[in-house]
C-alpha cells in the first residue's frame, strides 16, 4: 500500500465526513421541521406527512372528545393543532413537542396522530431546597 | 491501480456478457420481487404507488446482494481467485474493477426495474435528473460496499448466509437515503431530496476510499 | 497468551470487580432514593443515572474492539492477544448496545410517549448493534486462527464507522433524542448538584464493570484457545517421542517439546506456526488441525 | 414513580450482572477442566518469565 494512496483515501473520507458535518449544521436532513420552517414550506409540503416541532403555547390546551386541541409555536410562527390520540404523560403547556401528522388542506391547521415530548438535556432539581445553592445559577 | 481496475472490470463484464447469469437470473429475480410487492399490496393501489420508491430500492438491494455474490462466485471455479490474487494485480485495482463491473450491471438493472415500477405500480417518474443523480450515487455506494464485504466472505463455506447479515445493515443507509430522494423527486419536490442525494454521495466516497485502503488485507493470499 | 493468571493480576481484577459492584449499588441507591426529582421530568429523570453510562460503555467497548483490531492488522503489532481482546470487547459491546436500546426504550415511553421512533440517534444505535452482531457471527466461522482474526478485524474496523455518526447524529440532525448530557461539545454542564455526582458515579461504576467483565471474557477466550490447541500439542509431543526413541534422546529439536508445558508451544502453533503453515501449504490442512484439536 | 423507572433499573442490572456472572462462571469452569488453579498458577508463573506474552510477528509479514 503506497503511503500516498493512503493519504488520498484518508483525506477523501475526512472531506466527505466534513461535508456532512458542515451540511448537518444547517439541519438539512430532518427528523422534524420546526413550526416556522413548516409554515414557510407549507405550499411545498401540501398534505404529506411530516413531523412538526414547536413549543406548546400556554393557555391554548383544550381537551375535546377523542383528542386535544392546542397551539404550537416556534420562530415566531404559530400553528393550531388537533390531536387524535393519547397525549403522553409528560405533555404539558410550555414544553417542546414533536407532532407526527400533516397540514389540513382547507383550514391551515395541523392534524396530529401522535405527540412526542422532546425534552432538553438539562436536568434541574425540582426541589432546589434539597440541593445546596440555587440550581438555576450553575 | 486504475489500469488493473479496467482490466478486472472488462474481464468481469465479458464473463457476464457470455454467461448471461445477470440477465437470465438476477434481473428476473428483481422483477419477481417487484411483482411480489404488488401482490402483497394489490388491494390498495394508492398505497402501492406511495410506497413505490421504498419497494423499488429494496428490490435493487436484494439484486445487489446477488450481484456481488455472483461477482466472487465467478472466481471460485478452477481457483481463479487465487490466480488473480497471485497475478500481481493491485488489490485496490481488483476492488475498483469488480465494483465498477457490479455498478454497471446494477445500473442496467435499475433502468429496467424503474420501467417495471412505472408500469406495475403506476408510479410517476418525475424529475429524471434528480432520479438519475441519486441512483448513480446509490449504485456506486451499493457496489463498493457490496464488493468489499463479498470479498471478505468469498472464501467462507457459509457465505450465502453470512453475507446478508454483514452487508444489509451496512447498506441500510443507502436504502433509506435513496428511497427518500426518489420519494421526494417522484412526488414533485426534488428540492427536499437534495440532502439525501448528498448523503448518498458521501456514502459512496467513503466506501470507495475505505475499499481502496482495506482491499490489501481483505484480499491477502491466505 | 498465557491462560494462567498471576496472583497479583487476579487480585487487581478482584478489586476492580468489587469497586464496580459497590459503585453500581451506590448509584442505584443515590439514583432511586437520594436524588431529587427534576423540573419537567419529575421522577422519570432517574433513568439518567443508568441509560447514558450504559450507552457510554457500548461506545467504549466498540472503540476498544476496533483499536485492538487495528493493532492486529498492523503487521508490527500483530498478535493473537489483540484478536482475543477485540472479540471479547465486541461481545460486551453488543450486550451493552442491547441494554442501551432496552433501557432507552423503557425511558422513552413515559417521557417521549413512544417506545421507538426512527430518529437518527435511535436508528444508528440499532444499526450499530446489528453491525457488531455480524462481526460476532464472522468470528464464529471456522478457519485457521490467523485468517479468522484478520477477516474479523477488517469487519470490526468497517463497522466502527457508525460510532462517530451515532454520537454526532443528535447534532447533525434534529432528533427527538436529546443532545449529549455530559460529553456535550458546548461544555456547559446541564445537570445539577447531586444529580451530576450520581451520574458521574454511574459512568465510573459501569466503566469498571466493563473492565472486570472484559478481563473475564478475555480469559475465557485465552483458555478456550489453550484447550483447543492442547490436544494438538500433546499429540505432536507423543509423535516426536515415538519417532525419537531412546538413542536420539537429547537432540535439540525433540528435547524441548515434551517438557514444555502446553501453553507457549500451543500459542506458537496457534499463532506463528499455523499462519505460516497455512500460507505455505494450504489453508485446509490448517483448518483440519484446529478441528482435530476440538 | 410508575414502574418504568424500576423496570429500567432491573433490566440494566440484571443484564450487566447476569452477563458478567455467566462469563465468570464459564472462566472458572474452563480453569477447572484444564486443571489450572490459582496456586498452580503462582508456581508456574515463577518459571515462565522468558515466555511472557508479547509481540509475535507473523514471520514474513
Amino acid at each position: 500500500m503506497p503511503a500516498r494512496r493512503l493519504w488520498i483515501a484518508g483525506l477523501l473520507i475526512v472531506a466527505a465526513i466534513g461535508f456532512l458535518v458542515y451540511k448537518g449544521l444547517g439541519n438539512s436532513l430532518v427528523y422534524f421541521r420546526t413550526v416556522n420552517q413548516a409554515v414557510a414550506m407549507r405550499a411545498q409540503l401540501g398534505t404529506t406527512a411530516f413531523r412538526l416541532e414547536g413549543d406548546v403555547v400556554p393557555g391554548t390546551v383544550k381537551s375535546v372528545p377523542g383528542g386535544v386541541h392546542f397551539d404550537v409555536s416556534a420562530g415566531g410562527d404559530t400553528v393550531s393543532v388537533v390531536d387524535h390520540g393519547q397525549p403522553p404523560q409528560m405533555f404539558a403547556a410550555g414544553i417542546p413537542v414533536v407532532l407526527e401528522g400533516h397540514f389540513q388542506s382547507g383550514t391551515g391547521g395541523f392534524v396530529s396522530n401522535q405527540i412526542l415530548v422532546k425534552h432538553s438535556s438539562s436536568y434541574i432539581a425540582a426541589h432546589p431546597g434539597r440541593v445546596k445553592g440555587d440550581p438555576t445559577a450553575a | 491501480m486504475l489500469s488493473d481496475a479496467r482490466l478486472v472490470a472488462a474481464k468481469d463484464l465479458r464473463i457476464e456478457m457470455r454467461s448471461k447469469v445477470a440477465t437470465n437470473q438476477v434481473l428476473p429475480f428483481a422483477l419477481v420481487v417487484l411483482i411480489l410487492f404488488a401482490f402483497a399490496l394489490n388491494q390498495d393501489p394508492p398505497a402501492l404507488a406511495a410506497a413505490a420508491p421504498g419497494l423499488y430500492w429494496v428490490a435493487v438491494l436484494f439484486s445487489a446482494l446477488l450481484a456481488v455474490q455472483r461477482s466472487f462466485a465467478i472466481e471460485s471455479a478452477d481457483a481463479a481467485g487465487e490466480g488473480m490474487r497471485l497475478s500481481g494485480l493491485d488489490p485496490a485495482g481488483i476492488f475498483l474493477g469488480k465494483a465498477a463491473a457490479v455498478a454497471v450491471q446494477l445500473a442496467v438493472l435499475e433502468v429496467l426495474l424503474a420501467a417495471g415500477m412505472a408500469v406495475l405500480y403506476g408510479a410517476r417518474l418525475q424529475d429524471p435528473a434528480m432520479l438519475v443523480a441519486s441512483a448513480g450515487a446509490a449504485t456506486v455506494g451499493l457496489a463498493s460496499a457490496g464488493v468489499l464485504y463479498a470479498a471478505l466472505a468469498a472464501e467462507l463455506s457459509v457465505r450465502e448466509t453470512l453475507l446478508p447479515l454483514l452487508l444489509l445493515p451496512v447498506l441500510a443507509p443507502v436504502l433509506m437515503s435513496a428511497a427518500r430522494a426518489w420519494q421526494d423527486s417522484m412526488s414533485g419536490r426534488p428540492g427536499l431530496g437534495v440532502p439525501w442525494a448528498e448523503l448518498l454521495v458521501v456514502f459512496a466516497v467513503v466506501y470507495v476510499s475505505l475499499g481502496v485502503v482495506v482491499a490489501g488485507p481483505v484480499m491477502e493470499v491466505t | 497468551m498465557n491462560p494462567i493468571v498471576s496472583r497479583r493480576a487476579s487480585l487487581v481484577t478482584g478489586a476492580v470487580g468489587l469497586t464496580a459492584l459497590v459503585g453500581i449499588a451506590a448509584t442505584v441507591w443515590l439514583g432511586l432514593w437520594v436524588t431529587p426529582p427534576a423540573v419537567g421530568m419529575g421522577n422519570l429523570v432517574r433513568l439518567l443515572y443508568i441509560h447514558p453510562p450504559v450507552a457510554w460503555v457500548c461506545y467504549l467497548a466498540f472503540g476498544v474492539a476496533t483499536a485492538a483490531s487495528l493493532a492486529y492488522l498492523w503487521p508490527r503489532t500483530r498478535s493473537r492477544s489483540w484478536d482475543r481482546l477485540a472479540g471479547a470487547s465486541a461481545e460486551l459491546g453488543v450486550v451493552f448496545a442491547a441494554l442501551t436500546l432496552v433501557t432507552g426504550s423503557i425511558w422513552g415511553y413515559p417521557t417521549w410517549g413512544t417506545w421507538w421512533t426512527w430518529d437518527a440517534r435511535l436508528t444508528t444505535t440499532a444499526l450499530l448493534a446489528v453491525l457488531y452482531v455480524g462481526y460476532l457471527a464472522i468470528r464464529k466461522v471456522p478457519g485457521s486462527p490467523h485468517v479468522v482474526a484478520r477477516r474479523s478485524a477488517v469487519v470490526a474496523v468497517l463497522a466502527f464507522v457508525d460510532v462517530p455518526v451515532n454520537y454526532l447524529s443528535v447534532y447533525w440532525w434534529k432528533t427527538l433524542h436529546q443532545t449529549g448530557t455530559v460529553l456535550d461539545p458546548s461544555k456547559q454542564l446541564k445537570v445539577h448538584g447531586i444529580m451530576a455526582w450520581t451520574l458521574l458515579l454511574g459512568f465510573v461504576s459501569f466503566t469498571l464493570a466493563y473492565a472486570w467483565i472484559l478481563v473475564q471474557r478475555y480469559r475465557v477466550a485465552a483458555l478456550e484457545d489453550h484447550r483447543d490447541s492442547d490436544g494438538l500439542t500433546s499429540a505432536i509431543a507423543e509423535r516426536i517421542a515415538e519417532g525419537a526413541g531412546s538413542p536420539t534422546r537429547g537432540t535439540p529439536s525433540a528435547a524441548p517439546a515434551p517438557t514444555v508445558s502446553t501453553s507457549p508451544a500451543a500459542a506458537s502453533l496457534g499463532g506463528n506456526g499455523a499462519g505460516s503453515l497455512a500460507r505455505g501449504v494450504s489453508s485446509e490442512l490448517d483448518g483440519a488441525s484446529s478441528v482435530v484439536a476440538k | 414513580m410508575n414502574g418504568y423507572i424500576e423496570a429500567g433499573y432491573v433490566v440494566a442490572l440484571v443484564g450487566v450482572g447476569g452477563y458478567g456472572a455467566a462469563v465468570a462462571a464459564r472462566r472458572r469452569k474452563l480453569e477447572k477442566v484444564l486443571g489450572l488453579t490459582r496456586s498452580h498458577a503462582a508456581v508456574e508463573a515463577s518459571g515462565r518469565k522468558d515466555r511472557r506474552p508479547g509481540r509475535r510477528s507473523e514471520g514474513l509479514r
